[in-house]
């Protein structure tokens, strides 16, 4: 495909450019692009990579913080941990793929983000993913469950990252859209982190990694007939991931990093050469020119058109020291990567593109990166729903039958069948890996420091109440990380949703980054960094928002870190917060009475930051035993997580007060359980008393079955069966592609 | 009646074994291999003696379990094809 | 105890190995490149788990070819004691150091979790430390664990007392053969095992019951 | 010149693949197939020119690297061979 294509408004459109954004394109060239060109602008100004729709309210989180090194706007956000020490992380979506292939679109999605965290120059150390499917009796659900989960486990396990928690959800409204969100956060030294700015003239630009192939490029623009004469077989646009590649970047990036010679480096991830190029260029000011003859190649004739959108995976580019050169090809050869010099730096602000001695583009750098178009899409706000009383949801006949319907259910089983599947404990820093409130790993090379890490969000919530649902996703995570007795540090964001042209659609996002940056400021929780997937719709219909919160925390001393499972019979069990019944848009209502009704809980801020601070000061104070946060089906399924975990039964007074099903399935937030001794439960209360802290003890653990004083003792083994069996048994049947 | 299926990579899609594959002959000074793909062989035994019928079977299974049609391609040969 | 551990590309539980080896014997380990062509004068050689290559084409088998393996055969003729864990035990079985083959998981998905060990043979250099027929938890974390050999090689190994370690009872996370985890070679001084003591040596782990194996070298070279 | 190798488990060897699809197999209720046993297929170019030699090449890539001979066995198809 040469140069010479005539672009059409066909073209223009499959290229997903719209009319105003095709005159502007006209107007910063000051003629009609090339097709290269047109390739350029569309991967630069779509949505992934311009975040067009949502800068503007991206722009309104609270990013800043004492400890924030790096916010968003670099691959990966960083900081400090103390000691010299920072933790970059960043979560990222990979959801088209991996509907379209689900193992290897999930495992590039792992890749993805394992490559922003060392392109930061940190050694990655713990990877998380939080998962949303269809229905699980939607045909295609299992296959893609399968898929997925063989994908993000295959690349994290080759590549030596820990998999210690995430995330797995189920609705129909993912049916046609699954969501794969990697969250990977490493360790580097504060002084040794690495940007994607690039500084000084005429230095080279260095490409290292695997060899470019056809991987990826888009599929509309594919199948059009103009570009591909080459008729025997359409080509497919997965892209194939290589963690033993990547294993080697890792390794030859730090290596090459301690040498000095990275002025600065980006990974090519989404549209690949062009976007870490005018990305390097535009952030440093400069121009770049690249001569695409030196690109390493794995197919033959590959156009300028490819190269620069070809997503093939494991690859980076960088500006290098020339003085450092010869320093830096020993460690590329002794890794046995590709490596080539592919252009260089400029001071004339364009960017510059040769292929065999043909300049094939040359447009403004900054007008492409730093200053690519930004939207102030209309949106409507979610109208308000009716609330419901907690006494017009009707009781359960059976408490524990349901009980155990619930925690048998495809939302409240144990992911045990998910997570055995990743490497949970690689590196030998993991305390605590999947099945806790939040993973806990210690700081290598550092004998008590440890992280936390949690994903989280409650889609049905962000559905009905946008701003209370972006609020509670960033409280529950905070809460996770607390529970665990750590201090939540910083956050990063993964905003799924629907088509933003929709007004109904960019109300849902304005609301729920509103709720978002509300509950950081709050909480002291700034986000670092994150990623947006808009268009997540089959047939018209979005998915439920679903803005997923991943968070890190600090633990001056791991040891004193808590677990979910109840230790031993005879504690004292109390609940902090309170517990009001509230079954608004509650599991209960939705999944055992099939009412999806009323308003989510409020989340009061001021209420969680307390609460949390009460239980994080008593967890180091070394007086709990277990700790667990009440989310997801209320105080009994919280209960019975915390019974099965320890295989310790309980007897349970609940509070007359509040309707038996309010009491036992209602999701009021800011409400965690905790054991201690017995002897030292009055003490306890009374300093919550006096710190201004709901709390009350509503029984003990004992051995054998969960008692309800006035129901049924529900059996331990039942429960323990139920919440093993479902996934399993759902995952049981054949895996079939078609 | 038996038959033999091989389930391939589409043209253009990164074949990593294939690549260590050649990377690794290339260390142990086995020159004069310039590529390597990898792919998969079954071998499989059917009951079914009809042969159009045969066929059709292992279309179905090769579709829905032995090949990923999104990246691989398949061909199905029985017994008595060339 | 001088120590050395040799790492492949893609080589990923070398850290932890080096880890552990420093912490139980007090010594720091040598790195030895898998495109070296010599080995220290060490008491202890081992292979770590990871994904050497990929695993590509099969675990182990592309790592069986480099430089490094002719002296580590070398090695193991001469009586050095090497240990494989993991993709080190697939890289011994490889190379024919160690018999049999291991073959993708029965359940065919990779699997992490904590098993039931056995010591079934407490009189190797490796298992020294452990009574025999102890049962000790202990973490695996792999895709290729299931061990094969041919009947006449099980019985030897069975006959032999070659069979190190075996998953107790119901705990077989693989389809092993007769529940095998870990092997000797006739010699006995090269054991090649799925599970991963290394990941078992402080309370962090959950448990410490990896690092008796570790000392029960120290103790047989003593 | 190009080249297909197949790789194949020696009988009696365990196939936990092959295992594995008959019984997706007979859950998805695809009767008349007894049997199924995966091996790997290879395609590859060589530039030796000369059918001889180019098969001694393959013989040493195949006992070297590309089959672990305790379990399995290969056969080598050239070109022009049937
Ligand atoms: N995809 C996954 N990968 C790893 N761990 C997971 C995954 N999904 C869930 N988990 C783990 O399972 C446990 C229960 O998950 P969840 O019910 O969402 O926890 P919570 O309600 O406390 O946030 C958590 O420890 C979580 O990390
Ligand atoms: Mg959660």
């Amino acid at each position: 495909m040469s140069n010479a294509v005539e672009i059409t408004p066909e073209l223009i459109a499959e290229h997903g450019l719209k009319p105003d954004e095709y005159a502007r394109i006209l107007e910063l060239t000051g003629r009609v692009p090339t097709i290269t060109e047109l390739g350029i602008y569309s991967a630069m100004w779509n949505e992934h990579c311009s975040y067009k729709s949502s800068k503007k309210w991206l722009r309104t989180l609270p990013t800043k913080g004492e400890r924030v090194l790096v916010g968003p706007g670099e691959n990966a956000g960083v900081v400090d941990i103390g000691d010299g020490d920072v933790v970059v992380f960043k979560m990222e979506s990979h959801n088209h793929p991996s509907y379209i292939s689900p193992v290897q679109g999930a495992a590039t999605g792992v890749g993805g983000i394992l490559r922003d965290v060392f392109t930061m120059g940190a050694r990655p150390i713990a990877a998380l993913n939080a998962l949303r499917f269809g229905a699980p009796d939607h045909e295609k659900t299992r296959h893609i469950v399968s898929g997925v989960v063989e994908g993000v486990g295959s690349y994290g396990n080759s590549f030596g990252v820990p998999t210690v928690g995430g995330e797995v959800n189920f609705d129909p409204s993912y049916n046609g859209n699954c969501l794969v969100n990697a969250f990977a956060a490493g360790l580097a030294k504060a002084d040794g982190i690495f940007l994607s700015e690039a500084k000084g003239v005429g230095l080279p630009i260095v490409y290292l990694g695997s060899k470019t192939g056809r991987d990826g490029i888009h599929g509309a623009t594919m199948a059009s007939a103009e570009f591909d004469d080459d008729s025997e077989e359409k080509r497919p646009t997965v892209q194939i991931g290589d963690p033993f590649a990547e294993k080697l970047l890792l390794e030859a990036c730090l290596e090459l990093m301690k040498t000095g010679a990275v002025i600065a480096i980006q990974d090519m991830g989404a549209a690949g050469l062009t976007c870490s190029a005018v990305e390097m260029g535009a952030k440093g000011n400069l121009g770049v020119e690249l001569n695409l003859d030196m690109v390493p190649c794995r197919e033959e004739g590959m156009t300028a058109y490819e190269m620069m959108l070809s997503e093939s995976q494991e690859r980076m580019l960088m500006v290098l020291d020339p003085s450092k050169q010869a320093e830096a090809e020993a460690v590329f050869e002794k890794w046995d990567l590709s490596f080539a010099v592919v252009g260089k730096t400029t001071d004339d602000l364009r960017f510059r593109v040769f292929r065999h001695g043909e300049e094939m583009a040359n447009l403004p750098i900054k007008e492409l990166g730093d200053e690519a178009p930004e939207y102030d899409r209309p949106s409507i706000p979610t109208p308000n729903r009716t609330p419901i009383a907690t006494h017009d949801v009707p009781a359960p006949k059976d408490i524990g039958a349901t009980l155990i319907d619930m925690i048998g259910s495809h939302q409240l089983s144990s992911r045990r069948w998910v997570w055995e599947q990743y490497d949970q404990l690689i590196q030998g820093n993991t305390k605590q890996g999947p099945g806790g409130d939040a993973a806990v790993v210690r700081v290598d090379g550092n004998e008590k420091k440890g992280l936390t890490f949690a994903v989280d969000v409650t889609p049905r919530y962000c559905v009905a109440d946008p701003i209370e649902g972006g609020k509670q996703a960033v409280a529950e995570c905070w809460r996770n990380l607390t529970a665990t007795g750590s201090l939540p540090l910083a956050a990063t964001d993964n905003l799924n949703f629907g088509n933003p042209e929709k007004p109904d659609i960019m109300g849902q996002l304005v609301g729920c980054i509103e709720g978002i940056g509300e509950a950081c400021l709050a909480l002291d929780f700034p986000i670092v960094s994150g990623n947006v997937s808009l268009y997540n719709e089959t047939n018209g219909e979005g998915i439920l928002p679903t803005p997923a919160i991943g968070g890190v925390g600090l633990l001056e001393d791991i040891n004193k870190s808590m677990s979910i499972s109840f230790k031993q019979a005879g504690e004292a069990i109390i609940v902090i917060g309170k517990t009001e019944g509230h079954l608004g848009c509650s599991t209960y209502l939705r999944d055992v009475l099939g009412r999806n009704e009323g308003t989510p809980p409020t989340v009061d801020l001021a209420a969680e930051k307390a609460h949390g601070a009460f239980v994080r000061d008593a967890i180091q104070a070394g007086r709990l035993t277990a700790t667990h946060d009440v989310s997801d089906g209320g105080l009994l399924v919280a209960l019975a997580k915390m019974a099965i975990a320890g295989q310790i039964g309980a007897h349970i007074t609940p509070n007359a007060d509040v309707p038996l099903q309010g009491w036992a399935f209602g999701e009021d937030q800011a409400r965690y359980i905790v054991t201690l001794p017995a002897q030292a439960a009055d003490a306890f209360l009374a300093d919550a008393k006096a710190a201004g802290v709901p709390a009350s003890q509503i029984g003990q653990t004992a051995q054998g079955d969960l008692k309800l004083e006035g129901s049924a003792p529900i059996s331990l083994a039942s429960l323990t069966q139920a919440y093993e069996g479902w996934f399993p048994t759902y995952m049981a049947a054949p895996d079939i592609n078609e | 009646m038996k038959a033999r299926i091989k389930v391939t990579l589409k043209n253009g899609v990164l074949d990593p074994q294939g690549k260590a594959i050649a990377h690794s002959l290339d260390q142990l000074g086995m020159s004069g291999i310039d590529d390597v793909r990898q792919g998969k062989y079954f071998e499989v035994d059917l009951s079914e003696t009809d042969r159009t019928k045969a066929q059709a079977t292992l279309d179905e299974v090769c579709r829905k379990l032995l090949a990923n049609t999104v990246i691989e391609n398949y061909t199905i040969e029985l017994d008595g094809d060339a | 105890m001088k120590s050395a551990v040799i790492v492949f590309p893609g080589s990923n539980r070398e850290r932890d190995m080096l880890y552990a080896l420093e912490q139980i014997t007090g010594t720091k380990p040598q790195t030895v490149w898998h495109a070296e062509t010599s080995l220290p004068d060490v008491d202890l050689i081992a292979l770590p788990g990871g994904f050497s290559y990929g695993d590509y084409l099969r675990s182990g088998a592309i790592a069986a070819r480099s430089p490094i393996i002719a002296a580590l055969k070398a090695a193991a003729d001469k009586g050095t004691r090497i240990l494989g864990v993991c993709n080190g035990f697939q890289v011994l079985t490889e190379t024919g150091i160690l018999p049999g083959a291991l073959m993708r998981n029965a359940g065919l998905k990779f699997v992490c979790k904590t098993v039931r060990l056995e010591i079934a043979n407490a009189n190797t250099d490796f298992t020294r430390a452990y009574k025999q027929g102890e049962i000790i938890d202990c973490p695996v974390s792999h895709h290729d664990g299931n061990f094969f050999i041919q009947e006449d090689g099980l019985t030897r190994l069975e006959g032999e007392g070659q069979v190190a370690v075996r998953y107790a009872e119901g705990t077989n996370p693989n389809g092993s053969l007769n529940d095998i985890a870990g092997i000797t070679n006739a010699a006995g001084n090269v054991l090649g095992m799925m599970p991963h003591p290394e990941n078992l040596i402080e309370d962090l782990n959950g448990g410490t019951a990896g690092r008796r194996l570790f000392e029960s070298v120290v103790e047989a070279i003593a």
